[in-house]
């Protein structure tokens, strides 16, 4: 049986891409970028989630973490600067 | 079904959980700027999520399909429920970081709030500026 | 020969060309020289991952995660249209 | 549903899904080449109109010929073809959505240029 294999690859290999994101989420300067970076993070999740077998999660947090969390740090970037000094 | 294979990727997703968790803390320990503290919080409580998520999972026993915790059957019999038993994750879980995701999000924009407000008051959101400022008011108030 | 054995055979062999697009997707969202670059990939990114996912669920045979690719796809459209009125006019509200 | 009907739909679908495989790597190897943002933005529209809307049609129509997925597969393939409806309008609005933002804005660099036609239309204004 293939199935076992394949998802489990698929979960090490999105564990492997949020790594990567959030690394370059943290030592981003500008802010806007760091954003763009937990949006990546945040799909590699759902890709985990999904393969997880949990498809209530996927639900809520795609609109969560991909839709809701960009639109606050946006307006909140827009009004108190974008570059970290 | 190569059962080393499935282990080590196993272990893989694990340690990401961990650095995930390890970096993000640092950031939102370490970095001045209110809006990445921000951002490393929101990744901090995702991975945590992950983790409760991952306490549910059953591996895949050869010749049956995981199923999502759903039963999607009219009149299920007494056979059907141990079918889906056997199949199926645990549900638990997944109910209760469906709760924790939207709480998140509540907290989130709490946090936007006040770091808004502290804009406004300060005019700046690096935390090493605004205690120095801190300290001069408090000062300034004493005298 | 079997219907359901043809089309996991399918499938699975489908996948490494998708495994290989969404790699170079990612190359491309990491190094952009500017913001709307990775904006661009991302979009593309999730695009593609609607279409996997669905595929994904047929080799499962679970028929009821079918709605999240909906979901991914309206709100990484919705990450979009921020990015634009960010970069053109502003306040969002407006 | 017959037999040969279920394989007619499943073989249709496998071949609208390998059209999708091939734009899809054409549309990543592209958005990897090309030079600036206003030519990755035919990359996009490769990759979202023809790496994803027909993939998904042909998804649903390998789903409503698979008869093992049970009678939930009806749900499956109205859920694709949804799927692909949205993706296909919002792709295209999106991708309009952000060009102009961004050229408004300047906020990408606009160097290996043929021609500027927007530009000589509003006053032949140089960037």
């Amino acid at each position: 049986m293939m199935a076992v294999d394949i998802v489990m690859g698929l979960l090490a290999a999105s564990a492997l891409i949020s790594v990567i994101a959030t690394v370059l989420a943290v030592q981003a300067r500008d802010l806007l970028k760091a954003v763009i970076f937990s949006a990546l993070q945040s799909v590699a999740y759902t890709l985990m989630y999904f393969m997880l077998m949990a498809p209530d999660i996927v639900l809520v947090y795609a609109a969560v973490a991909v839709g809701i969390y960009p639109l606050i740090l946006i307006l909140l970037i827009k009004k108190v600067g974008r570059y970290e000094v | 079904m190569d059962t080393e294979f499935v282990r080590v990727a196993y272990m893989i997703v694990v340690l990401s959980m961990y650095v995930n968790i390890g970096v993000s803390l640092y950031a939102a320990l370490a970095k001045p700027n209110l809006v990445k503290k921000i951002i490393a919080l929101t990744i901090l409580g995702d991975s945590v999520n992950t983790f409760i998520i991952l306490v549910g999972y059953r591996f895949w026993r050869p010749g049956v399909f995981l199923q999502p915790p759903v039963l999607t059957n009219l009149r299920p019999t007494s056979e059907v429920i141990r079918q889906f038993l056997e199949k199926a994750v645990d549900p638990i879980p997944q109910a209760l970081v469906l709760t924790a995701i939207v709480i998140n999000l509540a907290v989130t924009v709490f946090l936007a709030t006040v770091a808004l407000h502290m804009y406004r008051h300060f005019g700046t959101v690096n935390m090493d500026v605004v205690g120095r400022l801190k300290r001069y008011e408090v000062r300034k108030e004493m005298a | 020969m079997n219907l359901a054995t043809w089309v996991t055979d399918f499938i699975v062999f489908s996948m490494p060309f998708y495994f290989a697009a969404f790699a170079l997707y990612i190359a491309r969202a990491i190094k952009g020289p500017t913001v709307p670059d990775m904006v661009l990939a991302v979009d593309a990114l999730s695009y593609d991952l609607a279409a996997f996912l669905v595929l994904l669920g047929i080799l499962f045979r679970a028929p009821i995660m079918i709605p999240c690719a909906i979901v991914l796809v309206l709100w990484v459209y919705a990450l979009d249209i921020y990015m634009a009125k960010y970069f053109e006019a502003g306040e969002i509200g407006e | 549903m017959s037999s040969l009907v279920s394989w007619i739909l499943v073989g249709v679908g496998q071949a609208l899904v390998i059209i999708g495989i091939f734009c899809d790597l054409a549309a990543s190897i592209m958005m990897l080449r090309l030079p600036n943002f206003f030519a990755r933005l035919h990359a996009l529209t490769v990759g979202s109109v023809g790496g994803a809307f027909i993939p998904l049609i042909g998804a649903a129509l390998i789903a409503a010929g698979c008869d093992f997925l049970g009678p939930y597969r009806w749900f499956m393939a109205g859920g694709a073809v949804v799927t692909a409806i949205i993706e296909y309008v919002l792709a295209g609005a999106g991708t309009h959505a952000i060009a102009r933002a961004v050229y408004r804005a300047k906020a990408a660099p606009l160097k290996p240029i043929v021609a500027d036609k927007l530009a000589e239309d509003r006053g032949g204004e140089e960037r």
